[in-house]
This record gives C-alpha cells, sequence and structure tokens, in this order.
C-alpha cells in the first residue's frame, strides 16, 4: 500500500529517529511511504482562530498534494497530526475558511485543484492499528519485548479535540498500549498519560513545564514504568529536559527493535 | 455604533467561534485545566468576562500566555462551549497589535539549549508573535 | 336550503379591540342562507350560549357559525350548545377570528375585512354540511400495563382495585423495577423496600391482576377499546405454576460466575436465580446465556434438587393474545452509560461508581449487606467525592450526555451524603454541584440539613479528572467560591448520571403509534392539560417514561393514568369522531388505492352486487370504511382518483366551498 | 413489418375457439381506411379470417377492453398483447379492474407500428397502404404510388419503445424481448431546460389546441373510474368544454396526476389526440420524476406492485427540493 | 388583487389540524404578525389537501397557495404527511414543468409549538409571492373581478 507521508520539521533535525525507525519499519510491514515533495513546516501548531489563514497553508498544501495522489497523509509527529487533521476539519466544514484557503492556493504556481478536505489523515499509529493490524504486526515481531513495562504518554496532541482527532477516546485511550501489547511488552496504565506536557508554555514559563513533566513522568514511574514511549519530540524534550526517573523513547524506535531493525541498545 | 469593548468583544467571538451564553458556569473547564495555579485568571473566568465585556483585564493579564492549548476544557465541556479557544483569541487581538509581540525572534536564542526541538520554536513563535 | 345563524364574539377586547366586530355580524347577514346575525361579548358564556340555543329555537336555525377563538379551544363548547338546543353538533362551524386575525394583525380595516372573510368561508362550508352521529364502539374492559415498576404497580393496583382486570408485562423475571433496587427514599428517608414490597405482595395476591414477567409485548393491533397485542413470554425453563420459590435450585447450581444485574454487577448470581428475596413472582428463571444444561446438554442440577418438578429445559417462547381497552406504557427509566465521561475513570477504577451502584452498596440486600464498602477492596471509604449532573444539562452540540435536567440527582445526592455521614461520622463527604435544584415538599429543607447537621461539603464547581493512583482517586475539581482549584485524595466518587427512557421505549411508541420526543420520553397529549395521556387515543403514560420524575410524582402519575383508564373502561360504548371516510359505493371502482395509503388499514374490500338500468345485476368489487377504525385522516381521499371517497365533516365540496368562499 | 404473420394469429385465435379455451377473440380489423384499424371480438373463424387484421397499424392497446370483455359472460375471451400492452394489462391487474381468470392473453411480438398522421403528412389522398420490402407503399390519388421509410413513420411511443419483453401472458407466440434502454425521456429533459417563460409558453400552445373531446382520457388503460371526475358535477371541477384556459391546465394536470403511478406510457393518450398534443409529454413527466425522487418504478411490470405515488419513506425528498431538483435535471 | 395601487397577494394557507393549525393559534398567542392576505383553512392532515383545491384555489384568484403540516415523522395519523410529501413534490414538480412560478406553491412543516416559524414562514411565502405579482398563469378570466 502507498501512503503520502508528511515528516515535519523536527523529524529532519532533532527527532531522525522517529522519522528514520517510521520509514524502516514501513517497508517491513508492507507501506510504503511516498514523501510529499517540496512539503513545508505545519507550525507546529494549531491555531485555532477561524481568521487565520495563511498559518495553516502549509498543511492544506499537503491535503492537496495527497488528493492529487489519491492517498491517504500519514504523519508521525503528534503535531503535524494534530495540525494537520484540525486544519483538514476547517477544510470540511468551515466553508468560509476554506474558500480563503483556496484563494490563497490558487495563487500558487503550481496550484492543483481546490481543496475541499478530501484527503484522510492517519497517524502513523492509526496506520499500524487500522490498515496493518496490531496483529499483522505481532506476527512481525522477531524481538518481541516480553517483560518490559512500558508507559504510553500520548500528551494532549494525539487525542484532543477529540471530535477532530477521532483517534481514540481521549479520556481513556488505549491504542499505544495494545501497540506495546503486541511488541509484547506490558502496557502500564497510569492517569497522567493524556495530560498535557507543559509544551511550548517551557520558553514561557520553564516552570510551569517542569511541573507538567514532573507530574507525568511521576506517575508513570508510580506505576512500574521501565520507559515511556511516545509520538511528539515536544513531549519527549520535555519530559527528559525536567525529568530522569524513567527513559523515554519514540514509539517508532520500539517498533524498530521488536522488527529487529534496531539493535536494542538496553538489551542485557 | 459599537464602543471599543464590544468591538473586541464581537471580533473575539467572531474569531474564536464560541458562543458564551451556552456557559452554564459549572466551572468544569477550570476543574479540567492543568495551567489553573499559573493563571490569574482562570478559563471559566475567560469566558464570563468576554461575555460581560470585561475583556481590557484579561488582555492585561499574563494568564493569556498560560494556556497550554491542550484542549482538554474543550474535550470536556459539557456545553460545548470551548473556553481555549477563548483564551486564545484574546491573546491574539494583543500580539495582532503593533509591537506587541509577546516573544520575539531575539529574544530566542538564550532560551535555546542543544535539544530543543524545531517543533517548540515554531509553536512559540505561532502562539505569540504574529 | 340551510338556515344559518351567525354569532359573533368580542372576546372582551381581544377580538372587538382590532375587529369591527358589529361590521362582521352585519356583512355575514347578507351571506346564502344566513337568516338571523348578531354579536355579543362573550360568546362562551352562559348568556353567549343562551343567545345561540334561543336564537336556533326562534330562528329555525339548521346551522351555525360562531365568529370567535380557534376552534380548538372552543369547537366543543358550542357543538354542546347545539346540541343542547336539539340542533346537531356537527352543524356548527367556528370561524377562527381571534388566534388567526385579531391577534395577528393590527389595523382595524384589515382585521375587520379578514374576518368578514373567514366568517364566510365559515358559512360557504356550514351550507354544506349534514349531520353526523358519531359511530359508537364496544370497550374490552381489560387494561393493559406495560412495566412493573413502581409507576405500572400503583396503575394496576388503582385499575383493578376500580373492578377492572388488568395484566402487567415486565421483561425482568420480578416486578419492581428501580425502585426495588433503592435502599431509602428521599426526603422522608423510608426504605424503599419497606414500602414498595407490600404493593407487589398485593399486585401478586390480586385476583383483577395477572402478572407476565420475562414477557415482552410483540405487537399490537386494533384502536382505543379495542387493541389487539401479542405477548411474547420468554422462556425462563421453570414452570410458574409448579416452582415454590424455595430457592434450593439457585444455592446448587454450579454455574455461580454470572454477572448479578440486580446489583449492577457488582457481584455474582447463579445461572438459575431468583433476582430477590421478595421477588414477585417468587419463581426461578434459567439464564440461558450461562446454563450449562442448555448449553450443553449436560448439568441439570437444578432439576434434580427441585422437588416440585418445575425445571423444564424443554420450553419455548409462547405467545398469548389478550384483548385491551386501554394501554398504559409504564416503561421507566436507566442511568445513562458513563463512556463518553471517561474522565471521571468510571471504566478505570472500580471505586469509581454511579449514584445507582452506591444504592446497591448502602442496601442491607445489596453486595455488601449494606456496609459501605470500597467495590476495590472492600476497605471502609473516608473521603468521598459525589459529582452531580453527569450527562445532565449538556449541550447538544457537545454530542454527550442530555439537554435535560435529570430532576432526581440532587435530591438522592443529599440523600447519600446525609445516610453516608450519619452512618459513617468518620468519612469526609463532598459534593460537587453547579446548583442544586430542590423544588419539592420539605425537599430544600432537606438539603439544608445535609449541609446544617450533617457537615456535608457542598462545593459550587465541578470535577474536571479523576485519576486512580495507588489506592486514591485523585480529584481535581474548581471550587468556584474560592476561586481555587481543589486536589482531593478519595477514596470512592460517586457520579450522579443523568438518567433516559428505557430502551424498550422506542419500539414500543411504534407498535402504539405513539409519537415521542428527541430524548425518546413519550409525549404528552397536552402538556399542561392532558399530561397522562398520549396522542394517541386509549394509550396513558405512567412514570418517568413520559419525563424524570421521582417517587412521589410517579406514583401521583400513576393514579392519574389509572384514573384515565378507569374513566376508558367504564363506558359501554365509546363514541367516535363522526369525521370519518366514507366511500360512494356506486363511484368506487375497487382499484384498492386507498387501501394502500390508510394508516390504520381501516379499508377494505367486498364484492357487491350492483343492480344495473337494464335490470341486470353486476358484481363489483368496491370499498368499505370500518367506521370504528377511521381516524379521519383523509389521505384516501386523495389516492381516490374518481372522488368515490370522501371524508365527513371535510368533504371535497366543503373545503371547495371555503376555497371560494376565501377567493372571492 | 411484423415477424409474425397474420395467419398466424388466426390460426392460433381459431385453435383456442376451436378447443372450448375461449368463446371469443378480441383482435383486430379494418376501419374505413387501411390505416384506421379497430378493434373487434370475434367468435368464429370465418369471422377470422374474413376481417382479423395484423398489420403496421394495429397500435390499439386492448387491456382495457378487458373491463368489459370479463364481465359479459363466465366464459374467457382471448386477446392478442403487444409487449407494451402487456404493461396495462398487470397495472390493471393490481387495480382489480378484470378477473385474470376470464382472458387468455396471447402475447404477440412486435415491431413498432406506424403512425397514420406522419404517413399522412407525406402523402396526400391516400387510397391504401401496404408493405413493400420493408418500406411503406402508398397508393395515392395524386402522386400516384408513393414509397416511404418505415423508420421514419413509426410512432413515437414505438421509436422511443420502452421494451419488447412481454411481461404477462398465457401464451407467447414468437420470440420475447428485453427491456430497452429507451430515450424516452430526452423530450421531457428537452422542456425541462427551457426556462418557465418558454416552457409556459410551450404548454400554452400545446393544450390551448385542446377540445375536450376526452379521446385520451377514454383511451387511457389507467382511466377506468365508474364516474370520471369530470363528469361528475359533485366533484367540484366538472367541466365538459373548455371555457377558459385555465380549464385546459386543470383538464390535463388532474389527468395526468390520477394515472402518477399507473400509468404504463402506453402512449394511447397522444395517439388518439385528434388535436396531437403531446399528452405523453405530461405523464413520462412524472413517471421520469417518480424515477428521479423514489427510484426506477415501471407500473405494470409487476402485477401487484406498490406504485410510489402511494408509498414512502422517511428520508424522502421534500416538494422544494424537488421543485429544484426538477430543475437542474433539466 | 390591487389595493390602492399596491399588490396585495392572496395567499391560501391549508393546515393540518394538529400541528400546523395549533402553531398558527401559537403565532396569534404570542402575537406573532403575519400578513392578513393569508387565510387559513383547517383540514385534519395535510394528507387530506387534494391537488384539486389547490388549482381550484388558483383559479378562483389565489396567487399562492400553501400546505403546512406536522414534521415528517410527527404525523398525528402516523404517516399522512409523508404521503404529502410526495404528492405535493410530484404536483409541484409538474407545475414548475407547465412553467408556473415555483414559488407559488409551498410545503412547510409546522409543528404545534413552533408559532414563530409560523409566522415567519407566512411573512417569507407573502413576500416571495408579493414579489412574483399576479397569477397570470393559473388564473380563470371568468373568475376576475
Amino acid at each position: 500500500m502507498k501512503v503520502s507521508y508528511f515528516p515535519g520539521c523536527t523529524l529532519r533535525t532533532k527527532a531522525k529517529d522517529l522519522d528514520f525507525y517510521a520509514r524502516k519499519c514501513a517497508e517491513i510491514l508492507g507501506v510504503e511511504l511516498c514523501e510529499i515533495k517540496d512539503w513545508q513546516c505545519c507550525g507546529g501548531v494549531f491555531v485555532s482562530a477561524k481568521d487565520e489563514v495563511a498559518s495553516k497553508l502549509s498543511s492544506v498544501r499537503a491535503l492537496a498534494a495527497a488528493r492529487d495522489e489519491e492517498q491517504p497523509l500519514v504523519t508521525v509527529c503528534s503535531a503535524c497530526h494534530n495540525v494537520i487533521k484540525q486544519t483538514n476539519s476547517a477544510m470540511q466544514n468551515d466553508p468560509d475558511f476554506a474558500a480563503k484557503a483556496n484563494l490563497y492556493m490558487s495563487q500558487d504556481s503550481n496550484a492543483s485543484a481546490p481543496y475541499n478536505g478530501e484527503t484522510e489523515v492517519y497517524h502513523y499509529l492509526e496506520l499500524l492499528r487500522d490498515v496493518v493490524g496490531f496483529d499483522k504486526i505481532k506476527e512481525a515481531v522477531k524481538n518481541p519485548l516480553t517483560g518490559k513495562k512500558i508507559a504510553a504518554y500520548y500528551g494532549c496532541m494525539l487525542l484532543r479535540p477529540g471530535k477532530v482527532m477521532n483517534f481514540d477516546d481521549p479520556e481513556n485511550p488505549t491504542i499505544i498500549e495494545d501497540f506495546i501489547r503486541a511488541l509484547g511488552a506490558e502496557p502500564v496504565v497510569y492517569p497522567e498519560r493524556n495530560e498535557c506536557c507543559g509544551a511550548y508554555v517551557v520558553l514561557e514559563d520553564a516552570d510551569s513545564a517542569k511541573k507538567k513533566s514532573s507530574k507525568v513522568a511521576d506517575s508513570a514511574a508510580n506505576h512500574g514504568a521501565e520507559m515511556i514511549v511516545t509520538a511528539c519530540p515536544l513531549c519527549k524534550y520535555n519530559l527528559e529536559k525536567n525529568t530522569s526517573v524513567v527513559p523515554v523513547v519514540y514509539f517508532t524506535e520500539l517498533l524498530a527493535i521488536a522488527l529487529g531493525v534496531k539493535e536494542d541498545t538496553d538489551a542485557e | 455604533m459599537l464602543n471599543k469593548t464590544e468591538r473586541q468583544k464581537e471580533q473575539i467571538l467572531r474569531m474564536s467561534g464560541v458562543n458564551p451564553l451556552k456557559c452554564m458556569r459549572c466551572g468544569k473547564c477550570s476543574g479540567t485545566c492543568p495551567s489553573y495555579d499559573e493563571m490569574e485568571y482562570h478559563p471559566h473566568q475567560f469566558v464570563y468576562m468576554v461575555e460581560t465585556g470585561d475583556i481590557e483585564t484579561l488582555r492585561n493579564s499574563d494568564s493569556i500566555y498560560k494556556c497550554l492549548s491542550c484542549f482538554a476544557c474543550v474535550d470536556r465541556c459539557p456545553r460545548g462551549v470551548e473556553p481555549a479557544k477563548i483564551v486564545e483569541a484574546v491573546r491574539l487581538t494583543v500580539i495582532r497589535e503593533k509591537g506587541a509581540n509577546h516573544l520575539t525572534a531575539n529574544e530566542i536564542p538564550a532560551l535555546l539549549d542543544d535539544e530543543t526541538p524545531q517543533q517548540l520554536l515554531m509553536s512559540a513563535m505561532r502562539k505569540y508573535s504574529k | 336550503m340551510q338556515r344559518i345563524g351567525v354569532f359573533v364574539c368580542h372576546c372582551g377586547t381581544n377580538i372587538a379591540g382590532t375587529i369591527d366586530v358589529k361590521a362582521v355580524a352585519e356583512a355575514l347577514k347578507n351571506e346564502p342562507g344566513v337568516v338571523f346575525s348578531t354579536d355579543y361579548q362573550y360568546m362562551c358564556s352562559q348568556a353567549g350560549q343562551d343567545i345561540i340555543k334561543n336564537a336556533i329555537a326562534e330562528h329555525k336555525l339548521t346551522g351555525i357559525v360562531v365568529c370567535s377563538c380557534s376552534p380548538r379551544m372552543h369547537e366543543n363548547t358550542f357543538r354542546k350548545t347545539a346540541a343542547a338546543a336539539g340542533l346537531n353538533s356537527y352543524m356548527v362551524e367556528i370561524a377562527n377570528i381571534r388566534e388567526q386575525c385579531s391577534w395577528v394583525h393590527k389595523e382595524m380595516p384589515v382585521g375587520t375585512e379578514k374576518a368578514i372573510i373567514l366568517g364566510k368561508a365559515a358559512v360557504a362550508k356550514v351550507n354544506l354540511n349534514a349531520p353526523l352521529t358519531p359511530g359508537e364502539s364496544p370497550v374490552t374492559k381489560r387494561a393493559l400495563v406495560i412495566g412493573g415498576g413502581i409507576a405500572g404497580i400503583q396503575t394496576a393496583l388503582d385499575i383493578a382495585d376500580a373492578g377492572f382486570p388488568v395484566d402487567i408485562v415486565e421483561t425482568k423475571p420480578t416486578i419492581g423495577g428501580k425502585m426495588a433496587q433503592l435502599d431509602k427514599t428521599f426526603p422522608t428517608l423510608d426504605c424503599a423496600a419497606c414500602i414498595l414490597t407490600p404493593k407487589m405482595v398485593e399486585v401478586a395476591q390480586h385476583e383483577n391482576i395477572r402478572i407476565f414477567s420475562y414477557s415482552e409485548v410483540s405487537e399490537i393491533k386494533g384502536f382505543v377499546g379495542n387493541f389487539d397485542v401479542t405477548i411474547k413470554r420468554r422462556a425462563r425453563y421453570v414452570k410458574e405454576d409448579l416452582c415454590t420459590g424455595c430457592g434450593a435450585c439457585t444455592e446448587k447450581c454450579p454455574q455461580k460466575k454470572v454477572p448479578n444485574e440486580f446489583n449492577l454487577g457488582m457481584d455474582n448470581r447463579r445461572a438459575i436465580y431468583i433476582p430477590f428475596a421478595q421477588a414477585v413472582p417468587k419463581v426461578a428463571t434459567i439464564d440461558a446465556d450461562y446454563c450449562t444444561m442448555l448449553k450443553t446438554g449436560k448439568c441439570g442440577v437444578c432439576s434434580k434438587v427441585c422437588t416440585a418438578g418445575a425445571i423444564d429445559y424443554q420450553a419455548k417462547d409462547e405467545f398469548v393474545e389478550e384483548k385491551y381497552g386501554a394501554i398504559v406504557a409504564a416503561t421507566g427509566f436507566n442511568p445513562i452509560s458513563m463512556d463518553k465521561f471517561d474522565e471521571y475513570a468510571y471504566s478505570q477504577s472500580k471505586d469509581v461508581i454511579t449514584s445507582l451502584e452506591f444504592e446497591r452498596l448502602t442496601n442491607a440486600a445489596g453486595p455488601t449487606a449494606g456496609k459501605l464498602l470500597r467495590p476495590s477492596d472492600g476497605e471502609h471509604p473516608h473521603t468521598i467525592v459525589f459529582v452531580q449532573c453527569v450527562g445532565s444539562r449538556c449541550a447538544a452540540c457537545a454530542e454527550k450526555g442530555k439537554e435535560y435536567c435529570s430532576k432526581i440527582c440532587c435530591m438522592y445526592t443529599a440523600k447519600h451524603a446525609m445516610l453516608t455521614r450519619d452512618k459513617y461520622p468518620d468519612t469526609d463527604v463532598y459534593v460537587f454541584y453547579i446548583d442544586v435544584r430542590t423544588p419539592g415538599k420539605a425537599f430544600d429543607e432537606f438539603y439544608r440539613r445535609a449541609v446544617e447537621e450533617y457537615g456535608v461539603h457542598y462545593i459550587k464547581g465541578m470535577v474536571g479528572k479523576v485519576s486512580p493512583e495507588g489506592n486514591k482517586l485523585k480529584v481535581q475539581a474548581s471550587d468556584l467560591i474560592a476561586g481555587k482549584q481543589l486536589h482531593i485524595d478519595a477514596d470512592l466518587v460517586v457520579l450522579a448520571a443523568a438518567i433516559e427512557p428505557d430502551k424498550s421505549a422506542r419500539p414500543l411508541a411504534t407498535m402504539l403509534t405513539a409519537s415521542m420526543d428527541t430524548n425518546d420520553f413519550f409525549t404528552e397529549a397536552h402538556p399542561k392539560l392532558r399530561p397522562v395521556e398520549s396522542p394517541t387515543a386509549g394509550v396513558f403514560l405512567s412514570g418517568t417514561c413520559q419525563g424524570p420524575k421521582d417517587i412521589p410524582e410517579t406514583v401521583s402519575q400513576a393514579g392519574a393514568a389509572a384514573s384515565k383508564v378507569i374513566g376508558l373502561l367504564a363506558k359501554d360504548k365509546l363514541t367516535g369522531n363522526p369525521c370519518v371516510a366514507h366511500s360512494d359505493e356506486n363511484m368506487c371502482n375497487g382499484c384498492s388505492t386507498c387501501g394502500n395509503v390508510c394508516p390504520y388499514g381501516a379499508i377494505t374490500y367486498e364484492d357487491k352486487e350492483f343492480r344495473m338500468p337494464d335490470r341486470t345485476t353486476k358484481m363489483r368489487r368496491i370499498a368499505v370504511v370500518n367506521e370504528a377504525v377511521c381516524q379521519g385522516c383523509g389521505c384516501c381521499t386523495v389516492a381516490c382518483m374518481s372522488g368515490a371517497m370522501d371524508l365527513k365533516g371535510f368533504m371535497n365540496k366543503q373545503i371547495m366551498a371555503e376555497v371560494d368562499a376565501i377567493c372571492k | 413489418m411484423q415477424e409474425i404473420k397474420r395467419e398466424d394469429l388466426i390460426a392460433k385465435a381459431a385453435q383456442l375457439l376451436a378447443d372450448g379455451t375461449v368463446d371469443r377473440v378480441i383482435g383486430w380489423k379494418k376501419g374505413e381506411f387501411d390505416y384506421d384499424v379497430t378493434p373487434a371480438v370475434f367468435t368464429s373463424k370465418e369471422e377470422l379470417e374474413n376481417e382479423f387484421v395484423w398489420n403496421d397499424f394495429c397500435g390499439a392497446n386492448f387491456s382495457k377492453y378487458l373491463r368489459k370483455e370479463a364481465e359479459k359472460t363466465e366464459s374467457k375471451a382471448a386477446v392478442f398483447l403487444k409487449p407494451c400492452d402487456t404493461y396495462s394489462f398487470n397495472q390493471l391487474l393490481t387495480e382489480h379492474k378484470f378477473d385474470r381468470e376470464k382472458v387468455y392473453a396471447v402475447g404477440v411480438p412486435c415491431n413498432g407500428m406506424l403512425d397514420d398522421s406522419k404517413i399522412k403528412a407525406a402523402a396526400n389522398g391516400i387510397s391504401s397502404v401496404s408493405e413493400e420490402n420493408g418500406k411503406v407503399a402508398v397508393e395515392t390519388l395524386y402522386d400516384g404510388k408513393i414509397t416511404l421509410e418505415r423508420n421514419e413513420m413509426l410512432a413515437e411511443r414505438c421509436v422511443n419503445c420502452k421494451s419488447k419483453k412481454h411481461v404477462a401472458y398465457d401464451e407467447l407466440l414468437g420470440e420475447d424481448g428485453e427491456v430497452l434502454d429507451s430515450a424516452r425521456f430526452d423530450e421531457v429533459a428537452k422542456i425541462e431546460a427551457m426556462s418557465a417563460d418558454e416552457r409556459f409558453a410551450f404548454w400554452q400552445n400545446e393544450l390551448s389546441r385542446c377540445i375536450r373531446c376526452n379521446a385520451c382520457r377514454n383511451i387511457c388503460p389507467a382511466c377506468t373510474c365508474e364516474k370520471c371526475v369530470f363528469d361528475n358535477p359533485d366533484s367540484g371541477v366538472e367541466n365538459k368544454a373548455i371555457a377558459d384556459s385555465f380549464e385546459e391546465k386543470m383538464f390535463h394536470i388532474i389527468r395526468a396526476f390520477h394515472v402518477v403511478g399507473r400509468c404504463t406510457d402506453c402512449g394511447e393518450c397522444s395517439r388518439v389526440c385528434p388535436q396531437n398534443i403531446p399528452l405523453h409529454l405530461l405523464n413520462r413527466k412524472f413517471i421520469k420524476d417518480i424515477n428521479g425522487f423514489y427510484g426506477d418504478y415501471q407500473a405494470g411490470a409487476e402485477a401487484g406492485s406498490r406504485a410510489p405515488i402511494v408509498d414512502f419513506t422517511k428520508e424522502d425528498l421534500e416538494p422544494g427540493e424537488a421543485v429544484e431538483r426538477g430543475g437542474e435535471n433539466a | 388583487m390591487q389595493v390602492n395601487g399596491e399588490f396585495k397577494p392572496l395567499i391560501v394557507a391549508f393546515c393540518c389540524n394538529w400541528c400546523s393549525y395549533a402553531g398558527a393559534d401559537l403565532a396569534g398567542n404570542n402575537r406573532l404578525n403575519y400578513p392578513a392576505e393569508v387565510k387559513i383553512i383547517r383540514v385534519p392532515c395535510s394528507c387530506r389537501v387534494n391537488p384539486m383545491f389547490i388549482l381550484r384555489a388558483f383559479q378562483r384568484g389565489a396567487d399562492g397557495v400553501i400546505l403546512c403540516g406536522c414534521h415528517p415523522g410527527d404525523c398525528h395519523y402516523t404517516s399522512g404527511n409523508y404521503y404529502t410529501r410526495r404528492r405535493m413534490a410530484l404536483l409541484f414538480s409538474m407545475l414548475d414543468y407547465l412553467g408556473i412560478e415555483k414559488e407559488r406553491t409551498r410545503v412547510e412543516w409546522v409543528s404545534a409549538a413552533e408559532g414563530a416559524k409560523f409566522a415567519a414562514t407566512m411573512n417569507d411565502f407573502v413576500e416571495k409571492v408579493t414579489a412574483l405579482g399576479e397569477n397570470k398563469r393559473l388564473e380563470d378570466l371568468r373568475c376576475k373581478k
């Protein structure tokens, strides 16, 4: 299966691992990630104001590109996913916004047909769950992570707003836990897993971010987690910067270890 | 003619798409908010104060920079009010004013470390400056 | 030619303020057929009615037109007036010059002109009216009550006491409903079982009441006074007439791991069970989903221990057909699912429970024998947080919960908080509320006692999130009065879940052709004046199937529904609506189109011999309307190409005469 | 030219009479002119051989005759039905208009019938019409023999034939055909595409020719009322002559509306109209709308089917949408 | 009809007894104004309205005809308005086909609780019909004053 792929800014720089292993694992699982040509940064965060148009255009371009290829659009980074899915929803449900965005887009040198929200947007995890299937992943696992107690950290961006993301139950998600189980490890369920890490406020109020990150990491540790997995570079940064109780890894790395693509440096 | 407060209110409501009259003042947003203690004015107050036109107070408060946009209040509100969107709209009315950027490019290098992801810079710029 | 009298009402200034009533009376004098025309202050008053009666006698009127308020208001009044003066009731027409004229137009000339036209239309119609006599249909003197909770029980008892036979159909193995699961009742704190179970016994022993438990209504046909109902009696694999309710089988059954729905799954029962000690009928039931014998054919322990020989593994669903004159819906409520409110961690912690579960936890017959213990570890909770309005008062756009107030939660939460503090003074009890709504006799006093005498902490604010950490539930909430965010380490969290109509109500409403609102509560015939009747004749509403209610309200509505049923069953015959369809057999060609559109199946076809002009005879298929079944919608009249089918009281030519008068 | 021969029909009819299956046969016989074929009842082989006609002018749909014919005696009558006639046959059965037991239906394949008005337009002073090598040969008083292309002389309803398949019969002569994809709604769509003013002008012009002869109603297999509303003084719409242009419109709207969901599109109304008003375009508008609004429905395709006008779904479109859609269809 | 040089349309409104007629009453109770050109005829159900009545109204001088019934699904007779919906969809489409202005006919669902909707509907309908002017295409000259 071929899908359009939007890596995002951080995956090219600080979060290369998140990207690298996503591609490697996709190959093994029979999914071809076709990187969108000339993609532009999503902006890192969705600005909810209805009159913010220009800041959402990079997402619309990516969506339109995927539409032109008749492929769903896949992202790995939680933030890109959140921005692109919310933008897509606005294109579908806010005709005023869609009209303005299409007007901007029509000025592009290689403008394609007006975009009206036709593309389906998947997070890589959704791809694993809904397209590949966790059962199939379980079969593909070469190095099961047996005995490992791993805490899933969703943060806020994968789940909310729930009606738009439509990713999982925002109050009691299970997708990453199921993913962890498929890799042979034991998921640790803890109540802070869907709370915000402090996000971009770290530049504004480092203490606030520290407080939030600590709460998350402590909660995971208290529930016996040996490791936290996340899909978001910013979550990883905040958790690692502010806490040291539990190591934090990207979910794609974990997948790569289980599939035998990556050496488990922690093993033994 | 609308006076300044009324204009501001109307703009905030239009940008955010929020109808504060739907609020039943249950306070679940503030019961939910992870940044409650960092804020001078809390999510339910944002909704109420915009409704009553007490907007300047909000614009002058640091509270507008404390919201994480984590959308927990949006998801849990039983009335579909979406307080986070109103916080964002109030903040935008401030930073869209000339010279009112809350974070400028010059301030950034001092805030960085080796691990800072690009995403953080992008989103902080998006949230705090125009 | 008719002799028509016209009576123009002033309705004080309601009509006369905008319409020149004298001019209307004067203008209508010249209409064809009109022999008398007058006006009066209040036509509906005794004096006004006397004017009409006198005029009928004096001018030998054959028809009257009253220009007044809406016919929905006083058509009946004036029909009775006419009848009292010896004129057929259906020779009366109303011109609505109040709601549809004087109240919606401001200028006197405009209003007056329109009133005259409306009057002319009514005169034109009366000119073509014919006296009508309502048909009669017999009344089956038996009532059906669907639902065996307190609402159904009370309705059934009241009807039965009046001397009419009643059947109760209950889906569960026992009657008793939600009230049987409650511990105490507010605001008097009577024990629910103490006041309910005697009534259940009374039902069981009443000579006029039959209970079809473990049964459901599968088909309803017919109409008021003459319903034909099919009741499906689900196989319970125990012969009701033989079972003595000794309970030996329920003790010996080896299948012990069946979630006990009576205790909301907080403990287990056997595959053969009697829901609770005071069940009525006190008969065991085999749960086919769990019974090893029924599933695999191996076991048979219950049959061996049953000395009465009541076990019957071969039992099949049975269908009972019965006729009823009236049907009462009493299908009750359930708490809504907490799936969309998992920020309260209901699915994540056993110690987050609903209020109904709390009732079972404090009930002496419950899973903990009445001791308030945490479901997770059986420990005594010291800090309890109650959350009100969970799923009630939600906006539609939030796409979760219900828009309405569930009405009973404020009071039962006060009750729970008070009883907890009373029994366990070492507990801290918090109640998070948006508003405390206590309209009701001794209700607010009750709530204040919880605060003032029992020291329950009422906090205006809402819980945002409940996080299970260790053996605690971390409750994060707002305190809007103090302007603080609170963090409470609770041992037990109790959610006041919104209530919703039972799922069986919607298919039942379809069978009854009774209407429902968007929340699936039954609609009443009139929200104020006919609150216990459904708009469908012969169908009545009892209890929470009509809207959220507490027990005293339910019981009073149940009694009111019963009195309506008794009023209906007391009649030997029902006079129908004479404005029914009628087919002119000389014009009907038997094409069957009318029967296709009749919502009531009131039209049948038969072959009839017609005498031809040449003295031969000819058989022809024609439509025949059952006047007792026809409700008078008139759908068939339009389906009929030839115009053979017409509607009495709203005949083609009458309506066309109105059109002509209006367009003249 | 018809594939099935006159002789075959006569032989079949004679056999049915001879073996007592029926005691009369409804068929066609010659009228005043060759193109003026009229329905007739035959009771003997001799009558059949002398008068029975089967040619390109046997357009008449006999279904409606069955209502009266089946009532006459206890014995059976045979009837010849072309494919399009069988739809009317079924529709009449759906409406209980005759006793199926009293009819023996013989299906006959049809190659399309000719429109005498088209021939008359092409030839003056016709003395005879015959077939010659698949063409139409017309002897005229003034111009001698004229040869016309058969396809060009076909009746409109045959040009747009909806089905060569018999949907009801006791016995079929020859081969059965298929339901066809016809272009019968093209003309309706063309009118829909006009502006409202053009449509009004078009119909004003067409309907103003109506002389209220009632031929369309009387021939219509769906018009089987004991008493037509237009003949009934109590109906409120009775009228027997056109006194105002309103009445032209009302008569034709009501006539078409009364056969909504029942009209099989047999085209008899237009065939018999002496003023050549395209009445089938009113019926077809309803059929086209029904197909578009409620899904394809062919009246008479199946006896006992429920017409969309006496049926509903909860999701039906609103009348306001119907009017908009009607325009968009254009 | 011309009143003082101004065109006042004549509107016939057929209202079902259970919902729309009550809705019209409620508009009255709440004193919600609408033009006096609207004259209501009470029928038990919208499905009682025969296309002949509508044509009759136009013949006799109406400029617009509106049918009001219970919302689909809420018919007092359970299904009457569903038939109305089909009949009128087909009839209105036919009128449109004949070139009769489609704004002259309308079906609206008005519940007993929708007094405001009734008044708003009538205001809107009268406005639309007024804009069209007199009914010429379905007039009967004999009925002209």
